[in-house]
């Protein structure tokens, strides 16, 4: 028996099991299938519901209350109560909905959510579909949630989710660019569309290999692609927007609820809107999880090597769970966001997007070309890096002043006589 | 697209061989999320542009003018409380300074005293939560409006402390108030007010410098000068627009010229500078009421005739500067207990006429900003 | 291995019901999405051959259909503009009452 | 720099996450049944009858049943039947007196107005009853509370109440038959 | 492996189909959706992974809502067509179309001699291949194709803005 390695533990489990199965080939095709979707279906919608909580807690610490406390110890079951109470309301439909489409908007909104899923590699060995075009998959499947949301809206037939439909198709198609482009230039760094070379480029493997315990951690650490310009300054652009194509808070204009009540989602109720609610969340996690695969290292962390194992790529605490450290990170970024900042007026969404993240994000593409080609003094970016940081940041300051415009100046105010 | 190029009644849809959208009635009706109590604005849009906005109120009137004539002039002041019941302070001093003037009664220095800083704590709870909801229509998720909410409940304490209900205090009587400051509400009222500007700074930062609602406030709704004089709009929207009109200055009505306070004045007019005028507003407030606790004398509170009140007959309008604008009372007396006429000036109500003419032009997001900036409570509207 | 004249039967059929929306509808949008279906028609096409085809690492099909969809692509977006301006211009999709020439 | 403003308000934010955790004033929510409730010692609701000793309530009742309180409440929700004794003389107690808790706003106008001290405000919110009608319908038995009770919620109030009262017994009115108009 | 084949191909004609005879022009480009997907999962049946990606990339996730938005802009909302959908010749074109289908394309397909079984037993599908191509030998290709997009992209938008509003903005 290989020593058991915490790392891979789950990956042998599977092994084990399936070498049972050796002798009927096509069983062995469909439990490997299940093995690696069922845990994606069970583990997420967890996560689904330690967000709710997590949301309503933490929102609630930011304005001074203390948020649900009553259904549980510290209102853990508050989740349990939410999904109870939406499977027992009355699913209505109205009348003149065109029934077809009003049924199938939150399946359609459901299958890339949990699709996209299977292109993240949770561990070394552990991704459920190893797509040598992982990226571009991703995306593809993105782009299919923003017919979902159409049809949400369309066949609800009423006004005020027509509006939320069009508000929220127009969002999503002018936010795709920007998250794309700011994915390109990951991808064009590290040279192959695949989701594990993306994580692999970004460990140091010599440092990993290496015996003593602080460079190992380092080793996991310094190669992210944060820490360059052109990483930097793409995350940036990928988290803002990723946020507006989950709908989250600052672009929340489809559901914007001070306006067109709950856009597309008015007419829903009961199961549906808990799919709605479900699907937004977990897409939530996918594009986390792809901003901290393409930025923040995937599931490398600090880790070192376990003492009684000699396999150099052997970690002791287990890839996923900086993974999904990670991903809850992130989560909670985006719902303090969402305490703080009011929302954006659709044309300013509008131009936000074209005017100033796309040319930041072409420019991020440059940057990273200059970033590659640029001299380094015995492997260290010694010029790259701060002169990409420089332009980066000059850019960023002359896009957003182009925008800016004569109006948003700071007023003076005086007073009377 | 500025609102010049549409004048405020005429308005085109677009119509003839070009792509004719029709154009889309929406009633964001009483049952809505962003208006301020029961109220209706029927909105016609052209995409996401304003093209018609006609207000519909009056789902919360209550006939409080009519049966003011058939109660004593006691009587109907808790009514005055349900008025605008954000600041039931400053209606009841209204209510009563009219009363006053019209039966000519004096009032002791300590209650004076006890008036302003009565209206002014009412001022500051007005606009800090009046700002939170704005921001609430902004979509920020109630963050501000709960700051706001935990400071004016420290000062609702006071009121309770002081008048026995929170909301509804019923304080103040013809001829001073009803009953004196209770031993150590002047100590707790001035560490509230202390306390206060540590909130304004942590709400200032919150948002004035906020680029979301720089981009959203600005050249949003503007009210432009001579329009909000002709509409006779008063209050912080009037001296938004530029307007140097402050009754506390102009009618120095009670002790306030004893106090020296400013008076802020917008450039523009647009929702930022409604926006900005109220927290500058609540500086004022605090120089004030910091003023108005140093100097409190000791003395009688009320000479209680409120009983059996039987004024000469005569008519009087009696106005104060209330956190919403002009509030004034008509009364005329004809010598029985029971006023002969009784009517409000409520300020939201006039200030609610220029909604439309701040609204067309502007994209529909904006129109639900440009009416929480005016600060409207349907209590006062419909009366 | 599924036999290759699968596909070319499934992509001729799916030509056909192409053709068949041109031919016999009169709404507009309708005929374009007939030419969509015949050109992913031809796509199909394309990479059943390359994946048959003698050497296959050579990627010829695989380029031509990439090149077919980006044309595709600019093809539905200039037709949906010209059907939107002619549509505003004569007030129905309708086909057949397109007929005169001039403004 | 574009963003700095948003950075701010973030910041604010945050000391607001962390400091509920820790600063009290962050954290004003008084989890109301557990932890008692809010009532100060000044708050008004509903009026109630002042009763002087305990053995007999309604013998030592202060009010006199004038119907100035009646008259005066602008809800109009007293309603006072006087007592008459044997022989058809009105006795000073009233038989009848309702107050309908669901008209009256408590605006304590009834107490202002009281030449005899006896309706007082009482600061019990919890009144929610079954029956919409006669539920809150309360009768005068409903309303008799002890003078001791009195000192318990409003204590300087009644304090001074009391010493109003001792002064007018030291010197008793002119007539003291009749009771002050 | 025949057995998703035929799934997949089922759904594809009968998407197609629906796309094309529905009434209600909305779901018309809702089946052909449907179809674009299940397009997409026969190229992966035939090992070109990337191009299925691209595939739902640019016909669903563009194509499909530029149509949306072309019906939501040409009539009233709900998308159903009063008028005749038949045009005038229909059965001509019914005729015609399956001429097309029986003279020509069945029997080329049967008659010729094709290969059962694909020549190369196994794909690497890896996209660093198609990269190479793209631009070692086909670098020209690709700036057209670039250049044409970009033309087709500003063609489009100037067809579609409507001369009104173009000279109203230019006033105010």
């Amino acid at each position: 028996m290989t020593p058991i390695n915490p790392d891979q533990l789950i990956v042998q489990l599977t092994q084990w099991a399936l070498s049972f199965l050796d002798s009927y080939p096509l069983v062995a095709v469909l439990v490997a299938i299940l093995l690696s979707t069922v845990p994606l279906i069970a583990v997420f919608p967890g996560c689904f519901a330690i967000t709710t909580w997590l949301e309503r807690k933490g929102l609630a610490r930011i304005q001074n209350r203390i948020g649900p406390n009553r259904t549980g110890p510290l209102g853990i079951l508050q989740p349990a109560a939410d999904g109870i109470k939406m499977l027992l309301k009355e699913d209505i439909v109205p009348k003149t909905s065109d029934r077809l489409a009003h049924f199938l908007a939150p399946v359609v909104l459901m299958v890339p959510a949990f699709t996209i899923l299977s292109v993240l590699p949770f561990n070394r060995n552990m991704i459920p579909a190893a797509v040598d075009t992982g990226v571009i998959l991703f995306f593809a499947l993105g782009s299919v949630s923003t017919l979902a949301v159409f049809m949400a809206g369309w066949s609800s037939r009423n006004k005020y989710s027509l509006l939320g439909g069009m508000r929220a198709i127009a969002q999503m198609v002018s936010y795709e660019l920007p998250l794309v482009l700011s994915g390109v230039t990951v991808i064009m760094m590290t040279g192959s569309l695949d989701t594990t070379k993306i994580v692999a480029q970004q460990q140091l493997s010599e440092w990993i290999q290496s015996s003593n315990a602080g460079l190992q951690c380092l080793g996991q650490i310094i190669g992210w692609n944060v820490f360059t310009p052109w990483g930097f300054a793409g995350f940036l652009i990928f988290f803002v927007a990723s946020l507006a194509e989950i709908n989250r808070c600052p672009f929340d204009l489809p559901e914007a609820d001070s306006e067109i009540v709950a856009g597309h989602l008015t007419e829903y109720s009961g199961f549906k809107y808990a799919l709605f609610f479900m699907s937004e969340y977990v897409s939530a996690f996918a594009i986390n999880g792809l901003s901290t695969t393409l930025f923040l290292g995937g599931w490398s962390g600090p880790n070192i090597r376990p003492p009684w194992s000699d396999d150099p790529n052997a970690l002791l605490i287990p890839g996923f769970v900086w993974f999904f450290a990670k991903m809850f990170a992130l989560m909670l970024v985006m719902i303090w966001i969402r305490g703080t900042l009011p929302r954006l007026r659709v044309d300013h969404l509008m131009g936000f997007a074209w005017k100033f993240l796309l040319p930041l994000a072409i420019m991020n593409i440059f940057v990273g070309g200059f970033y590659y080609y640029a001299p380094r003094w015995h492997g260290i970016p010694v010029v790259g890096w701060p002169i990409g940081f420089l332009v980066m940041y000059l850019s960023y300051e002359c896009i957003g002043r182009l925008n800016r415009g004569p109006k948003t100046a700071q007023r003076v105010y005086h007073y009377a006589s | 697209m500025s609102t010049e190029t549409i004048a405020p009644r005429e308005y085109q849809i677009y119509s003839g061989d070009d792509l004719r959208t029709n154009v889309l009635e929406i009633s964001m009706g009483p049952q809505h999320p962003s208006t301020h109590g029961v109220f209706r604005m029927d909105v016609s849009l052209d995409g996401e542009t304003v093209v018609k906005l006609k207000p519909v109120f009056g789902y919360l009137h209550r006939n409080h003018e009519k049966i003011a004539e058939t109660t004593s002039y006691l009587g109907s002041m808790p009514y005055t409380d349900r008025l605008d019941y954000f600041c039931s302070m400053t209606n009841n001093w209204a209510y009563a300074l009219a009363v006053e003037k019209m039966a000519g009664l004096a009032v002791p220095e300590r209650a004076e005293y006890i008036r302003v800083i009565m209206a002014e704590l009412t001022r500051l709870q007005n606009h800090a939560s009046l700002v939170g909801f704005l921001t609430n229509d902004l979509g920020a998720s109630g963050t501000p409006l709960l700051y706001a909410i935990r400071e004016r409940e420290h000062i609702l304490d006071l009121f309770e402390w002081a008048s026995g209900a929170r909301m509804m205090c019923n304080y103040m009587r013809f001829g001073g108030v009803r009953n004196d400051l209770p031993s150590g509400w002047l100590a707790q009222c001035k560490k509230v007010v202390d306390d206060f500007p540590a909130f304004m700074d942590e709400f200032e930062t919150l948002l004035t410098g906020n680029e979301i609602i720089l981009s959203r406030c600005q050249n949003v709704g503007v009210l432009p000068r001579d329009l909000a004089i002709n509409a006779s709009i008063t209050g912080p929207c009037l001296r938004a627009s530029g307007v140097d009109y402050d009754l506390r200055k102009v009618d120095k009505y009670g002790i306030y010229d004893r106090f020296d306070f400013k008076v802020p004045l917008g450039s523009v007019g647009d929702c930022y500078d409604r926006f900005m005028i109220r927290l500058l507003e609540m500086r004022e407030s605090v120089k004030i009421l910091k003023q108005a606790l140093a100097t409190i004398p000791e003395g009688p509170v009320n000479d209680s005739k409120a009983r059996n009140f039987r004024p000469k007959p005569a008519e009087a309008y009696g106005r104060i500067e209330g956190p919403k604008g002009e509030l004034g009372f008509y009364l005329v007396s004809d010598g029985t207990p029971k006023p002969h006429r009784y009517h409000v000036r409520p300020p939201s109500f006039i200030n609610l006429t220029v909604l439309e003419d701040m609204c067309l032009g502007q994209k529909i997001a904006d129109a639900v900003i440009v009416l929480g900036s005016i600060d409207i409570v349907l209590g006062e509207v419909d009366r | 291995m599924v036999p290759l004249h699968y596909y070319l039967v499934v992509s001729a059929i799916l030509f056909f019901v192409g053709l068949l929306g041109v031919l016999t509808r009169r709404h507009a949008i309708i005929v374009l999405i007939g030419v969509e279906i015949m050109l992913n028609a031809a796509n199909l096409n394309f990479i059943a051959f390359w994946r048959f085809g003698p050497n296959p690492d050579l990627l010829l099909g695989q380029l031509f259909t990439l090149f077919s969809i980006a044309i595709a692509g600019a093809e539905a977006a200039v037709g949906l503009a010209l059907v939107i301006a002619v549509y505003r211009f004569y007030k129905t999709p309708d086909l057949e009452k397109m007929t005169s020439l001039h403004e | 720099m574009l963003g700095i403003g948003i950075l701010k308000g973030m910041v604010v934010t945050a000391k607001n996450f962390f400091g509920s955790f820790v600063n009290k004033r962050l954290l004003p929510t008084i989890q109301y049944p557990e932890a008692g409730n809010s009532v100060t010692l000044f708050s008004r609701n509903i009026p109630f009858l002042v009763y002087d000793n305990d053995e007999d309530p309604l013998g030592t009742m202060r009010c006199v049943a004038c119907k100035i309180c009646e008259k005066e409440c602008p809800p109009q929700c007293i309603y006072i039947v006087m007592e008459k004794d044997a022989n058809g003389k009105p006795a000073k107690r009233p038989k009848v007196f309702d107050i309908d808790i669901s008209v009256c706003m408590g605006c304590q106008i009834c107490v202002e107005v009281c030449p005899f001290e006896s309706i007082k405000m009482d600061s019990t919110f919890e009144l929610s009853t079954p029956d919409r009608f006669e539920g809150l319908l309360l009768k005068r038995e409903h309303l008799l509370k002890s003078n001791t009770y009195f000192h318990k919620i409003h204590p300087d109030e009644a304090q001074e109440v009391d010493d109003r009262l001792a002064a007018k017994q030291k010197k008793p009115a002119p007539t003291p038959s009749t009771p002050a108009a | 492996m025949i057995i998703t084949f035929s799934i997949l191909s089922a759904i594809a004609v009968i998407s197609a189909l629906l796309a094309v005879r529905l009434r209600n022009l909305v779901h018309a480009t809702l089946t052909l959706m449907a179809f674009f997907v299940a397009l997409a999962g026969l190229f992966i049946l035939l090992m070109a992974e990337f191009l299925a990606a691209v595939q739902i990339l640019v016909y669903v996730g563009a194509v499909g809502i530029l149509i949306l938005f072309a019906i939501m802009l040409t009539q009233q909302v709900t998308g159903n067509v009063k008028e005749h959908i038949e045009a005038h010749g229909a059965l001509w074109g019914l005729a015609g179309a399956t001429a097309v289908l029986l003279t020509l394309l069945l029997p080329a397909i049967l008659k010729t001699a094709l290969p059962l079984q694909p020549v190369v037993e196994t794909i690497d599908p890896s996209v660093r291949a198609l990269g190479l191509n793209l631009m070692a030998p086909y670098t020209i290709a690709l700036q057209v194709i670039a250049l044409l997009l970009t033309a087709a992209l500003l063609g489009a938008v100037v067809i579609a803005i409507s001369p009104e509003k173009s000279e109203e903005e230019k006033k105010s």
